[in-house]
């Protein structure tokens, strides 16, 4: 399918259409404390799709903080479940940051192989996520070391860049092209080449700016990470770390998940699934008392090594798009791409960047 | 899963008639975990009973709920019942269907659904009940007695009388307290030394009776039952087993003038000193402080100054080397009989009270105070029984007794009554008159509080008998005209104010405790007021017992007593304690609280919140010995089933058996059926 | 947020208490054995002592959907265990101003001292707490906050 | 600066600690520090972005912090009592540590940017802190600060609540928990949430619902504002630890408030003064009470 | 119903091993599914108290005994404690069969010697049996089981079974002061009891389940015996949550318990890094 353009007003107009058809459309949202979300929105205006990285990424609307996973209600002795509907309604996510929506196609990796996650997919079929091309946050961004980019179609269904009154947009995805063929009214073929220049243009430079944050060679990195287990580097790695997790929840690709029993009297009750983290002290505790991660070292290389080694070993992917929210979020100044920097002089990955993947 | 048996009771028409007993049987069967659910007439009945150990048999029940009156009626009942069944009774509990639903409603739909949900909160709390083994702690048989006033002799010969090995402590080279200083006692104004000392002699000799003077307890370790004590013997410079009384090295003293504390600094002692001719141990004392030896050695003198008591003693007793010992004495009780100290009519105040300048704060010498007043009154006194005022040694033809001062009187820090002092007034006006014939007595009182028995026809005696003058008003200053001293106060029934002149005032001054008593309380972890008296575990329940399992109260340490008060209360300490030594083991209820060491993080908030100092602190070692850290464990002997821990606990690391977080959250969880 | 009269009087309450064993426990047995007529609203929970009334009763109380909560025990000096009410006084002077800065209305909590022999005194405490909690009406805003209401 | 990297220098020279805990410079601005080697001591940096309070490194439930070795702590005034906290609370003996204290004007809600301190940028506890002299401390470093600069504006907002209708502020606090993903960091980060196992993760029983859902949110947070209450030392960590932005500092602050009203007690880095929960007075105030 | 939503099951019996181990019988309530469950020996399973949660153990019967599985378990958290409360009628819940299992089909033609300490008999166990059920298939068999003492050994009525077959050698032992005055077997730790029964390496396969310590000291007797430390097989007992790795937990170093194990030879554990 050929790139088209979209207008604000347009744009407009298209979130009207959606929400009235019963989509539910999110975006990003300035919330009344100054900062960002990703949040439904009604109307294009209530959105703030060029403002800074919201707070936390898309995940939550695949795998929610909590969701129920079924019911029951006990009699004398039986028991009855309830399921839950694992069919969403339809979802458009307007305005998602490409590092957000490239780290929802990577956890597809995880949630379906051999088992398939219907609460997931389930979710991510009922989607659509309509990207905008980011021009670089800050100095903590490293998306193009992570081998995506500020303008990685990854996971997106439809990519907008920005440009004058509006913005370039591509269908990535078969969805995407279907979505726009549905929505024909709403975009218009690029009438000017200067559009697709710009459009470039823009692309490149975002990328070149994250890139001078950090370059990495990632095959070197995970080759040096399958070998130095016990590397004294891991010794003193995580001593400001408190081990609270914050990184871990505001985080696109950390997707470990606790179950809960929730009674509510004697006889109902829920079972739940909660987000968790293997950064606290109680994520491997066994029920003998055993905890085989000792401190907060050793929990601090897991999840290095999980995004950086297991998860590309597993799934040939890194777990990690490089938005850079753990090193904002993190109360003790932990800096992942730091971490990374200093992994990657250990291994000689330091080189100039790599398309990896 | 659980099975348990529910019981809902009728209690004849009791219940039966405003709840629906069937209904509330049929509901709570419906409920997961319950095997059984019937109702019946009287569950506590015999047949009741029976149905109870029947299902328990026939249906394996887990755990008996029964639905009917009070647990505080019949919680006992049904526990043994289900105890003599083979079921742990502390799996048997109450829903309280009749005090709290059937007598108080009278919509039986209502009161059957109330019915339903407490049973069913019993229910739930019952499937997390988990047998309970009553705590069984040895216990010593040996007490200690604090104190060898009145009330510390009695308690010490009632004990060793009853059996018990006692271990006596007083502070003093002597035992005999302030009893032993009195003249008279009220109402029967019988000589007190006639009465004392035989009961000192007793305790001496009695074979079951340690008697340790001139000692302090130093620490108090343990708990009930197993207590270790640790005693302060102070030195005395003179060898007791070699010691025969005979008083040579006293007479051979050369320091002849130090104030006496027996005759209130009325008469005057030797350095080497016994208390009192009849004292017991009739073993003499070395006061460091007034010693020429010791004095010239303090001075560094080299050569022995003094040394005459040395050279008297035939029998070589005098050891001017002798230190101060220690001696540790497991016991299984503690009586505290620390008795009390008169409110100082001088200027140096203890924090929170002030003096009466306007009575001159001591330095009129005829003002004295009532032990004052005993001692001239004595006939072992320094004036041989003659009231002759300090001064000048003239007798006194005028006195004027003042009560309450300190007492009742917010404004100077102490606002109880002090309980004895319109007692021993009397007696002084009484005493008084009948040794000086033409002498007149007035007393200035706020009211009369004499409620004992022939206590009010004492009183009324000296007013009518022996002419002693009551004037109902306080004194607002005194001070000196010449010989004569000007009382100055105000007469609140004629509404006039009046000066009487007086050749002598006797202030009854408040009755306080001992110093050093906060600190032998916080030894015992015993509770004191805020005027430092130590408090009862229950006012009327239990006024003997402090809130510290296996300590008891004797005296006036606890609040002003008089003597019979103070005997009794030891002879029911005694009771007490020969009970708790009437078995081998003492049996608690297991209620009590538990640490989970591994979960404890050490923060101690529990050990703040124990009214019983139950919580001690452990160390938690790794297998190499290292240590991990330190944490809380609750004493079983000593809790008593409070659960302020576990509230307190941050972490709920602490659980109170019987009461837990699981038994209460599933109680609360029922709220929703 | 008081109800309309006609919803008032169709809404039963559901009140929990949590209460001690030597005082008020015993004046609500003293209240039966007097046959004292009270609303029946109120479902008593028996701890040893105030001070071993947790706050988090309360919040579980007002999780499994009741509409109000009275914590009662013995009076200053009175305390079976000497100072347990004590801490429960200082414990839940703070909650009970931090579940106020959260919103909850305080009506909704009823603390009370209730001695062995205060069972006309229970009485008055139960049919308040009824009253207060019938007025209010449903406790909907806490019962929503797990996606049930009355 | 000098005055504190020489210190730190000669602790760790001269084997009086194995770790000197401070501030560094990081990619994002300052950031705590452990330093080990002598050699390194002029990493140590204090300026206003050093907002971190540290003395939560002192937590014994950190074994890899107690294998460095006995510890030197670099505290501001609001710091210390923390460690003041720990003291009281057994969980540091002060034989265990070196304390260095730092004078302060004030720091900011962000250690990250270069920002001078303004009343936009300064940490929401600065303004009229009373506290920027450490007193609980073996060395007190620095020249003496200005005040922080604007002015508190939590009292204010306390009140604005305070004067709110039940309801209103019930739902002001529910949209905030709202955010609530119960990732714990507000937690992670107390000095004084030390515990071995949190209650709120007791499951045995589950008190507090560990869904980041309404209900469990709210029950987290009261008893987390509950268990802090007379122990908090208002150093800002959870507020600025919490990904969501939550006010807990707000929450915090109305404690404080309420603690000092009834019971007369304010956070002291005086480790002697004892915390008001636990004790009582037979004058406490029961309006409250029927 | 989703992946995580549990089949409902039946305890059908309940047989306490010791006083804190119990070994239920359960069986699924849809009867399509109880005639035709299907497992592997050494696979586990999500098995759930409503209410409590859910607790990860191997299957502890044999996949040739059908109609109903069974699991045993210790009372060590939440919902092992719950389902300690609950008797025979009730209903708990069932997700499985999960993870890999031993390699019975390759053991076949060979010899296997088992090697378990107290409750690791379980997952043991299940292999055993389908070996029993086969034993034609399969050369010399022996068992070494060993325990704390004479009371915490498990099944006992089938180690009794055992040991009358002619066909087993069965070595019994409990640690020195376990033993009572009746107690006939050996007394000793298990890798003395394997030093001792000296099984032959040849064409033999090994199964080892039990304490990490017991594995610990076990694994290096194995090695002197001759045994391949690829023919040595054991299962690793992580904190898991979903059972079908994706809730992170289990993960150690390059290998999801729940999905690559839980059963692994000696060779595999041995690269592993020692976060089980």
């Amino acid at each position: 399918m050929r790139a088209k353009t979209i207008t604000e007003e347009e744009l407009c107009t298209f979130v009207a259409d959606l929400v009235a058809a019963g989509t539910r459309v999110t975006a990003p949202v300035r919330a009344a404390e100054g900062k960002v979300d990703y949040r439904a929105i009604t109307r294009f205006e209530e959105a703030a799709i060029g403002a800074e990285l919201p707070r936390r990424s898309l995940k939550e609307f695949f795998l929610p903080p909590t969701e129920p996973l079924f019911s029951w209600r006990q009699g004398k002795g039986d028991v009855t479940v309830k399921p839950v509907s694992v069919s969403f309604p339809p979802h458009v996510v307007l305005g998602a940051r490409p590092c957000d929506a490239a780290a929802v196609e990577i956890l597809d990796r995880v949630m379906g192989w051999d088992y398939r996650d219907e609460l997931w997919f389930g979710r991510r079929e009922a989607t659509t996520i309509v990207s905008v091309a980011c021009p670089g946050i800050d100095g903590s961004c490293f998306c193009t070391a992570t081998g995506r980019g500020p303008d990685s179609t990854r996971g997106s269904d439809l990519m907008m860049t920005p440009v004058d009154g509006g913005y370039f947009v591509e269908a990535v995805t078969p969805k995407g092209e279907a979505f726009v063929r549905t929505h024909a009214a709403r975009f218009a073929d690029v009438a000017d080449p200067g559009t697709t220049v710009a459009a470039e243009a823009f692309r490149a430079r975002a990328r070149s700016r994250v890139a001078e944050n950090l370059t990495l060679s990632l095959p070197a990195l995970r080759s040096w990470l399958g070998s130095s287990f016990d590397h004294e580097l891991w010794r003193t790695i995580a001593l400001r770390c408190h081990g609270c997790g914050a990184c871990a929840s505001v985080c696109p690709t950390c997707h470990c998940f606790d179950i809960v029993d929730e009674p509510d009297g004697v006889r109902a009750g829920t079972r739940r699934r909660n987000w968790d983290t293997c950064q606290t002290a109680r994520f491997t505790v066994h029920a003998s008392g055993h905890n085989p991660r000792t401190d907060q070292n050793a929990r601090f290389r897991q999840r290095v090594m999980h995004k950086f080694s297991i998860y590309p070993d597993r799934f040939g992917e890194v777990l990690c798009t490089g938005c850079g929210r753990c090193a904002r979020a993190c109360p003790g100044g932990m800096d992942l791409p730091e971490v990374l920097k200093t992994i990657a002089a250990l291994a000689g990955a330091d080189g100039p960047r790599e398309a990896a993947v | 899963m659980a099975r348990i048996g529910v019981f809902v009771c009728h209690c004849g028409e009791n219940i039966g008639r405003t709840v629906d007993c069937a209904r509330v049987a049929e509901e709570l069967g419906k409920l997961p975990g319950v095997a059984h659910a019937i109702d019946y007439k009287y569950m506590c009945s015999d047949p009741g009973q029976a149905l109870i150990k029947q299902a328990i048999a026939e249906k394996k029940l887990t755990g008996v709920v029964v639905a009917a009156c009070s647990p505080h009626m019949h919680e006992k009942t049904f526990r043994r019942a289900c105890g003599s069944a083979g079921l742990n009774p502390f799996l048997c509990e109450m829903a309280n269907v009749r005090e709290h639903c059937s007598w108080i409603h009278e919509d039986r739909d209502a009161a059957t659904d109330k019915a339903v949900d407490l049973a069913r909160f019993i229910v739930e709390k019952v499937k997390r009940n988990v047998p309970l083994e009553t705590i069984r702690i040895p216990v010593t048989k040996r007490a200690l007695v604090i104190g060898g006033g009145i009330a510390g002799i009695q308690a010490a010969l009632d004990l060793a009388d009853g059996g018990a090995e006692v271990i006596l402590v007083e502070k003093e080279p002597s035992i005999g307290g302030h009893m032993s200083q009195l003249s008279e006692t009220f109402p029967t104004l019988d000589c007190s030394q006639c009465i004392l000392t035989p009961r000192m002699v007793e305790v001496y000799q009695h074979p079951n009776i340690k008697l340790m003077a001139y000692s302090e307890v130093a620490e108090v370790g343990g708990y009930i039952g197993n207590f270790d004590v640790k005693i302060r013997q102070k030195a005395r410079y003179v060898d007791a087993a070699n010691c025969n009384g005979c008083g040579a090295c006293q007479k051979a003293c050369i320091v002849r003038k130090v104030p006496s504390e027996f005759d209130e600094k009325l008469g005057k002692r030797t350095a080497i000193y016994v208390p009192f001719p009849q004292a017991v141990p009739n073993i003499p004392v070395i006061d460091r402080a007034s010693c020429a030896y010791f004095k010239a050695k303090a001075k560094g003198v080299k050569k022995d100054a003094c040394g005459k008591c040395k050279e008297a003693c035939s029998k070589g007793a005098i050891d001017y080397e002798q230190a101060d010992t220690f001696v540790t004495e497991k016991v299984g009780a503690i009586v505290v009989a620390t008795g009390y100290t008169l409110y100082s009519i001088g200027k140096d105040q203890p924090e929170g009270l002030r003096g009466y300048g306007e009575y001159g704060y001591g330095t009129i010498p005829d003002v004295i105070d009532g032990l004052q007043f005993e001692r001239l009154a004595s006939a072992s006194g320094p004036t041989a029984g003659k009231i002759l005022r300090p001064s000048d040694g003239k007798e006194p033809k005028r006195i004027v007794f003042l009560q309450c001062v300190g007492s009742r009187d917010p404004a100077k820090g102490i606002e109880y009554c002090s309980k004895i002092c319109c007692m021993y007034v009397a007696k002084h006006t009484m005493l008084y008159r009948h040794k000086v014939h033409d002498g007149q007595a007035t007393v200035f009182y706020m009211d009369i509080r004499a409620n004992g028995k022939g206590y009010d026809e004492f009183v009324r005696r000296a007013i009518e008998e022996d002419g002693a003058r009551y004037v109902r008003g306080r004194v607002s200053r005194m001070y000196r005209d010449g010989e004569t001293i000007k009382v100055q106060g105000f007469d609140t029934l004629s509404g006039e104010p009046v000066v009487i002149d007086a050749d002598m005032v006797v202030l009854a001054t408040a009755i306080r405790p001992q110093p050093g008593i906060e600190q032998l309380a916080q030894k015992l972890s015993a509770s004191y007021d805020a005027h430092g008296f130590f408090n009862e575990a229950h006012p009327k329940l239990r006024p003997v017992e402090t809130n510290t399992a296996g300590v008891y109260l004797a005296g006036a340490c606890q609040a002003p007593r008089d003597i019979p008060d103070s005997v009794a209360m030891a002879s029911a300490a005694a009771a007490k304690i020969l009970g708790l030594f009437s078995k081998a083991e003492l049996e608690r209820e297991p209620t009590v609280a538990k640490v989970d060491a591994a979960l404890c993080a050490g923060c101690f908030h529990c050990e703040r919140v124990c009214p019983y100092g139950a919580i001690t602190r452990i160390e938690v070692r790794d297998r190499k010995g290292n240590l991990v850290k330190i944490v809380a464990e609750v004493n079983p002997g000593v809790c008593q089933g409070c659960g302020t821990c576990q509230a307190t606990c941050p972490s709920k690391s602490v659980e109170l058996q019987g009461f837990t977080d699981e038994q209460i959250w599933s109680e609360i969880n029922a709220l929703l059926a | 947020m008081a109800l309309p009269a006609e919803k008032i009087e169709a809404f039963e309450p559901r009140i929990t208490a949590f209460v001690c064993n030597w005082c008020t426990y015993t004046g609500a047995d003293l209240a039966g054995t007097s046959r004292l007529q009270m609303d029946p609203n109120v479902r008593i929970i028996r701890l040893p002592c105030t001070g071993r009334i947790d706050p988090l009763f309360v919040i579980k109380a007002f999780e499994r959907g009741a509409d109000g909560v009275i914590v009662s025990g013995c009076h200053p000096a009175d305390c079976h265990y000497t100072s347990g009410n004590y801490h429960a006084r200082r414990r839940f002077a703070v909650f009970n101003e931090i579940l106020g800065f959260l919103g909850v209305e305080p009506e909704r909590l009823t603390f009370s001292w209730v001695s062995a022999s205060e069972g006309q005194k229970w009485r008055e405490v139960v049919n308040d707490a009824t009253a207060r909690a019938r007025r209010l009406g449903p406790f909907d805003a806490f019962r929503a906050l797990a996606g049930r209401s009355a | 600066m000098k005055e504190l990297q020489e210190l730190a220098r000669t602790l760790l020279s001269s084997g009086t600690v194995g770790v000197v805990i401070g501030w560094e410079e990081g990619p994002r601005g300052a950031r705590p520090a452990f330093i080990t080697d002598a050699a390194d001591s002029s990493r140590l940096i204090f300026d206003h972005r050093c907002t971190h309070n540290l003395a939560t490194y002192l937590s014994p439930r950190r074994p890899h912090m107690a294998r460095l070795g006995k510890a030197a702590i670099v505290v501001k005034g609001c710091d210390a009592r923390a460690v003041a906290g720990l003291l009281r609370e057994t969980q540091v003996k002060r034989e265990d540590v070196v304390i260095i204290g730092v004078r302060c004007g004030g720091v900011a809600a962000d250690p990250a940017g270069a920002k001078p301190l303004t009343a936009e940028t300064v940490a929401e506890r600065c303004p009229g802190c009373t506290a920027r002299e450490p007193h609980l401390a073996d060395h007190v470093v620095g020249e003496a600060q200005p005040e922080p600069p604007g002015a508190p504006t939590r009292d204010a907002r306390i009140a604005e609540l305070d004067a709110m209708s039940a309801p209103k502020r019930w739902a002001f606090w529910q949209a905030e928990f709202a955010r609530c993903i119960r990732c714990n960091a507000c937690r992670e980060v107390c000095p004084m949430c030390f515990c071995e196992r949190c209650v709120g993760d007791k499951t045995e029983p589950q008190w507090l619902e560990s869904s980041p859902h309404p209900r469990g949110n709210f029950a987290w947070h009261v008893t987390r504002a509950l268990h802090q209450a007379g122990r908090c030392v208002d150093c800002g960590e959870c507020q600025r630890a919490c990904p969501a932005d939550i006010p807990l500092g707000l929450l915090n602050r109305k404690i404080a408030g309420i603690v000092a009203d009834r019971f007369d007690y304010r956070a002291t880095d005086d480790p002697t003064v004892p915390a008001p929960i636990g004790a009582f007075s037979m004058s406490d105030r029961q309006e409250f009470i029927l | 119903m989703n992946l995580y939503q549990p089949n409902l099951v039946t305890i059908s019996d309940l047989i306490d091993e010791t006083p804190d181990t119990r070994t239920l019988k359960l069986t699924f309530q849809d009867p399509q599914l109880a005639a035709g469950f299907d497992f592997k020996a050494g696979q586990f399973g999500e098995y759930s108290v409503f209410g409590a949660g859910e607790s990860t153990f191997c299957i502890a019967s044999s996949p040739t005994r059908k109609g109903s599985i069974e699991c045993t378990f210790k009372a060590v958290g939440k919902a092992t404690r719950a389902m300690r409360e609950l008797g025979v009628g009730d209903t708990m819940g069932f997700r499985g069969p999960y993870g890999n299992h031993f390699p019975v089909d390759r053991m076949e033609k060979a010899s296997v010697v088992f090697v378990a300490g107290g409750i690791g008999l379980a997952p043991v166990r299940c292999v055993i049996w389908n070996v029993l059920d086969k034993r034609d298939a399969f050369d010399e068999v022996t068992i070494v089981y060993g325990a704390r003492s004479v009371s915490d050994l498990v099944y006992k009525r089938e180690l009794a079974e055992w040991a009358s077959h002619a066909d087993i050698k069965l070595w019994q032992t409990v640690d020195p002061g376990g033993e009572t005055s009746e107690w006939k077997g050996e007394i000793g730790f298990v890798p003395a009891i394997v030093e001792k029964a000296a099984p032959s390496a040849k064409n033999a396969f090994a199964v080892v389940c039990g304490p990490p310590v017991m594995i610990k000291y076990t694994l290096p007797v194995l090695q002197k015996l001759g045994f391949a430390d690829d023919r040595v097989y054991t299962t690793l007992e992580n904190r898991m949550k979903c059972g079908i790795g994706k809730c992170g937990r289990c993960n150690v170093g390059p290998v999801y318990v729940c999905k690559d194990g839980p059963v692994f030879t000696a060779k595999e554990l041995a690269a592993l890094p020692p976060e089980y």
